[in-house]
């Protein structure tokens, strides 16, 4: 077999297909994380709160974000929040064009440290920062934050 | 590598923490680091808000499934704000992230730095931890073949039973003792009391691998603090300082190689000590916690650390001067085999074992003899890597 | 306390594609080219340690850092690898040089996203599993976006400032070296482009390539044993965002801030503007260099300096003279070490015109990308 | 007591099932260049051949090969033919498949120090490949005969052949 110093023709250059998967990964939520995900599953929005340095926050940790100490407690809130910064998907991740547009929003709420993600659902025109909205749950709830189907103005 | 005469500042553990080990844990990858983090800072008389650094550890992202875990998990170390970074040395990583704190110590960059490796095995729960093995080869020579990971070691223990002449009954005596010394352990997994005679009766795996030879799956955490001098003089009269550390890789060609004897972690082991000023380990190290993700490999890495002489260290483990009234106690905390495994967790549990031994606060686990310098270390990638630290009372 | 400098850099690839090696392949040229460039080193005997800058989900191997050591002379060698962004290796080197225990250490980082299928997958396998990542959106990059928005809103910042950004360095891209998306567009051209995720378009995205870099960073006393043409490092910090974003303040880029707060503390800059002569600041996604500005506090007004062309070639505040990563693609991790690279040519005057000649410092910024906001910033200098 | 006093929270298999869980299915996908050394090796493959590279310094071969030579640092562009003969450095008999599925008859795998035509290799360095061995028993690797013992590749039919490491089905005992 004689061979050149290098290969550069492409058809000499072997490509393989492979993959780095397993089935599939099962997340557990934590002990203040799956309290809060079955209020979801209740149709209820809650938060975290620390009782060291008395932060409300979200999403819930077992630990408190601001001090660190650890959290046992939720609390309820209203679900009526504000848009803090938002964005519209016009095209998809393959580069097509969304017959609907999408519409993300990171929502605070009042007094607590954090926020969701979540889509809200609105006419992308006249969506703006700093507009109130709600969540809308599902029917069949699962405890899951995609148990919110999303947000909704607040007229 | 200078010696560490060249070294200006020297670099104190001054608190340990550990979450339980255990086959599943509710916890978030977040708030494992987060307790494992609070425990040690608790020690250490600290709080969160005292940390200059984070400085972290965790093997393969297949396991939590998370892309860039060490961007996730950070944050229950409160390296929000802060200087943190993730390093990575496949199993050898648990011992490489105070080796890589003692840098960042030692340099004068880091003060208090949070010194924290988790690991969240249960994630990957479908079809099972183990399927991510298939990952770690070569994707387009050894993947092929199908391999699942224990052919691997069971590849070397052969090589290695072969070329030293050591039986399965040999080997599964350090199986046997290090399950019995996590009986003392209160994070344990796989704490037992077993004979050598149920380590060979168990499944065989793969010959000569049997069930009762391999550490379990595990979630856990585990977190040093690791200051400056000026600080570790502040907050306590008893700190351990770290004397050597060493660290080295071979080549990924792991079938081109001796597998009986362990060259990179000889080499490793020599980066240590030489900083450490040790010319004698068999002598001079009162304490050791080598890996032992599978019984085969604390001997082996007895032998790579030349705290046996090469083949012999089987029968130090007979004669029984590698328990804990023995003269040269070798995994005194139960190690992988009895503490369990998750992976980056466990070698950093190792380097707290040494801490607590040091510093006389390992309870029950407590060795008899004196001890005032003692040795962690692990291993991993494709056999090929060497973590060493020695700790200094 | 050793000085610890840049002694040598190598690279290859920065190209859209580069089928013909295998990525252990092209981080042997890169190797081979830095050590030569370092004077001759030998990775066997002048070396003390290797480490890697790399993320396995990027590879395609679980643990890749077994495959570390052969291809830059490393083995039986210390070898390592930090998964993050290369500019955290470059912390890691200097901190271990200033230690005193090291005098030579090779960073290496290289990313071959040519090479994966799935990118929107995997981009979203980087979020929080329980509340962010089951949202699934329809574009992954929509969480960028969400960030855009905040800091252009609340910053005053419009479309049009963002265009002229994009187009001017997509034009000084055209004077680089690895710049194969460098190009010729107006700022109309920008402004007809419609949003993929609002308020960015797919010109705000830089596209992909494949590189590996190796780099050779050394105590000052024994650089000068294999060469005296070496750049000083003199300060490097890094600080990590948190994945829980929403606890963050997206208007402003709170991680730059702090991180320039302790890199000024350890060179002694007080007056940023006037003492930086070059900023190599991360633009692989186009509002992020915009934010940088602003958190270095280079400007008060982004809208009117952008239009006097400050940050231009002629500018008194260059940002990437030579382009960016709109121009040089989007190289994964080895992002950090792409921006020493242009950094280090300009200072020695192998790139560019006698424009930057008098250039004492330059910095450099590089954030992970995508889903973090973790940052490391440097300072370079003669 | 708080739950970071106690470590965690222990979860059984029971509890692990029921309770509420994220789920992710990773879709992780790569096209992989084999690059300059492992295409040649793989043509050598489809060819009935295993080709390695030869470092003209230190005389090491290297199979699989590299373009480089990791010890000298230098590149390598001379390719040897290797024999698909050699000896078993180790080998194990595997109960459990790659997806860790219980198997009837264990397979037996090893490593495989490969001849190279008038050199010999310490066994510190030498080209080597894992690969299934054929033509031995349980009781060859329990005893540890199996070591040592010369082994041949047993290559597939020249059509079925794809360029790949499957091409050689096992490394078969050669009976003396």
């Amino acid at each position: 077999m004689s061979y050149m110093r290098r290969i550069s023709s492409l058809d000499k250059i072997y490509h393989f297909k492979t993959e780095m998967e397993i089935n599939a990964y099962h997340y557990t939520a934590g002990p203040i994380g799956t309290r809060w995900l079955e209020a979801l599953k209740n149709g209820e929005l809650k938060v975290a709160k620390c009782n060291k340095c008395g932060t409300r926050f979200l999403p819930p940790k077992l630990y408190c974000p601001k001090c660190f100490s650890e959290v046992s407690e939720l609390e309820s809130i209203s679900g009526e929040g504000y848009i803090d910064t938002y964005s519209v998907i016009y095209y998809n991740d393959s580069g097509e064009r969304m017959s609907e547009p999408v519409i993300i929003a990171l929502i605070r709420f009042e007094g607590i440290y954090g926020g969701i993600i979540h889509r809200v659902k609105t006419d992308p025109k006249k969506i703006r920062i700093g507009m109130r909205v709600k969540p809308v749950f599902r029917r069949d709830k699962k405890g899951s934050i995609d148990d919110i189907e999303y947000f909704q103005p607040i007229e | 590598m200078k010696t560490n005469i060249h070294v200006k500042n020297r670099v104190a553990i001054i608190g340990a923490g550990l979450t339980l080990f255990r086959r599943r844990l509710l916890e978030t990858p977040q708030e494992m680091t987060w307790i494992a983090s609070k425990k040690a800072l608790e020690q250490a008389g600290m709080d969160f808000k005292d940390i200059d650094c984070v400085i972290s550890g965790s093997a393969p992202d297949t396991f939590d499934g998370v892309h860039m875990k060490g961007e996730y998990y950070s944050e229950g170390a409160g390296g929000f704000g802060k200087l943190h970074f993730r390093v990575f040395v496949g199993g050898g990583t648990g011992v490489f992230v105070p080796i890589a704190g003692w840098w960042m110590v030692a340099s004068g960059l880091c003060k208090k730095a949070l010194i924290v490796a988790e690991e969240k095995m249960s994630s990957a729960a479908d079809p099972h931890p183990q399927a991510v093995f298939r990952h770690i080869w070569d994707p387009l020579i050894e993947k092929m073949l199908g391999p699942n990971l224990i052919w691997i070691f069971a590849l070397e223990m052969h090589r290695y039973m072969h070329k030293c002449g050591v039986s399965k009954e040999d080997i599964a005596l350090v199986s046997v003792k290090n399950k019995a010394n996590a009986l003392d352990h209160p994070c344990a997994q796989a704490a037992a009391k077993i004979s050598v005679e149920d380590v060979l009766k168990s499944e065989v795996l793969v010959y000569p691998v049997n069930r009762l030879d391999i550490s379990p799956v595990s979630d856990g955490a585990a977190a040093l603090v690791m200051v400056s001098e000026d600080v570790a003089r502040r907050y306590t009269d008893n700190p351990i300082w770290v004397a050597g550390i060493g660290f080295n890789l071979d080549s990924y060609s792991w079938t081109n190689r001796e597998l009986a004897y362990p060259l990179y972690l000889k080499k490793a082991a020599d980066m240590a000590y030489k900083m450490a000023g040790i010319e004698n380990p068999m002598k001079q190290i009162d304490v050791a916690e080598p890996y032992d993700p599978f019984d085969y490999k604390e001997l082996h890495h007895m032998e790579g650390l030349g705290l046996a002489p090469r083949c012999k260290a089987a029968e130090l483990t007979k004669e029984g001067v590698t328990q804990r009234d023995g003269d040269l106690p070798i995994n005194p905390s139960g190690g992988l085999l009895g503490v369990g495994n998750p992976i980056a967790a466990a070698g950093l549990m190792k380097v707290a074992e040494i801490f607590w031994q040091l510093r006389g606060e390992a309870g029950r686990r407590q060795v008899k003899k004196p001890v005032y310098t003692g040795l962690a270390q692990a291993w991993g990638d494709l056999m090929q890597v060497g973590t060493v630290i020695i700790l200094r009372r | 306390m050793s000085q610890p400098v840049v002694l040598g850099i190598g690279y290859s690839g920065f190209q859209p594609s580069t089928s013909h090696y295998n990525i252990r392949e092209m981080i042997y040229e890169a190797a081979a080219k830095a050590y030569e460039d370092a004077g001759g080193i030998d990775p066997g005997s002048d070396v003390d340690a290797f480490v890697s800058c790399q993320e396995d989900f990027w590879e395609g191997i679980s643990i890749n850092d077994e495959f570390v050591p052969d291809q830059l002379g490393a083995v039986l060698k210390p070898v390592y690898t930090i998964s993050g962004d290369s500019l955290q290796c470059v912390l890691s080197a200097y901190s271990m040089i200033r230690s005193g225990a090291f005098d030579v250490v090779v960073v290496e980082s290289h990313g071959k996203p040519s090479e994966i299928l799935t990118m929107r997958d995997m981009i979203l396998m980087s979020y929080d599993p329980i509340y962010i990542r089951p949202l699934n959106p329809e574009n992954v990059f929509v969480f960028n976006a969400l960030e855009a928005k905040a800091f252009m809103e609340y910053n005053k910042i419009d479309r049009e400032a963002l265009g002229r950004y994009v187009v001017s360095s997509l034009r000084k891209g055209l004077r680089g070296r690895r710049n194969p998306y460098a190009s010729i567009k107006n700022v109309e051209a920008y402004l007809e482009e419609e949003y993929v995720v609002e308020p960015l378009t797919k010109l705000d995205f830089a596209p992909y390539s494949d590189a590996a870099v190796v780099v050779v960073i050394a105590s000052e006393d024994v650089a000068k044993k294999f060469s005296d043409e070496y750049i000083k490092i003199s300060g490097v910090w890094s600080v990590s965002g948190t994945s829980s974003i929403v606890y963050d303040d997206l208007r402003e880029d709170t991680m730059t801030k702090i991180a320039a707060r302790k890199v000024f503390d350890m060179t002694g800059i007080k007056d940023p503007v006037r003492e930086i002569g070059v900023f190599e600041i991360d633009e692989r996604i186009s509002h992020v260099p915009l934010m940088v500005i602003k958190a270095l506090r280079l400007s008060e007004d982004v809208n009117r300096d952008l239009m006097m062309g400050r940050f231009d070639e002629e500018g008194d505040l260059p940002v990437n003279p030579f382009g960016g990563a709109l121009s040089e693609g989007n190289v994964l991790e080895a992002h950090g070490l792409a921006r020493l690279v242009n950094a280090y040519e300009i200072l020695k005057g192998s790139l560019g015109s006698r424009r930057y000649s008098d250039v004492e410092k330059i910095l450099i910024h590089s954030r992970r990308w995508p889903s973090s906001r973790t940052t490391t910033l440097a300072i370079l200098s003669r | 007591m708080s739950i970071h006093k106690l470590g965690g929270t222990p979860l059984s298999d029971e509890e692990f099932k029921k309770i509420i869980k994220e789920i992710t299915r990773p879709n992780a996908k790569y096209l992989m260049s084999a690059g300059q050394a492992y295409s040649v090796f793989f043509e050598g493959l489809r060819r009935g051949k295993i080709i390695g590279t030869y470092c003209e310094r230190c005389g090491m071969i290297y199979v699989p090969p590299k373009i480089f030579c990791p010890y000298c640092f230098t590149t390598l562009d001379k390719w040897v033919e290797v024999a698909d003969e050699g000896k078993v450095v180790t080998a194990v008999a595997s109960y459990y498949s790659a997806n860790m599925e219980r198997l009837k008859e264990p397979q037996i795998v090893g490593i495989i120090k490969l001849d190279v035509p008038g050199r010999t290799f310490t066994s510190y360095r030498f080209p080597g490949l894992l690969h299934r061995i054929c033509g031995a028993s349980l009781d060859d690797v329990v005893s540890q005969r199996i070591f040592d013992a010369r082994v041949k590749a047993r290559w597939r039919p020249s059509e079925e052949r794809k360029g790949d490491i499957n091409d050689i089905e096992c490394f078969e005992v050669i009976k003396t």
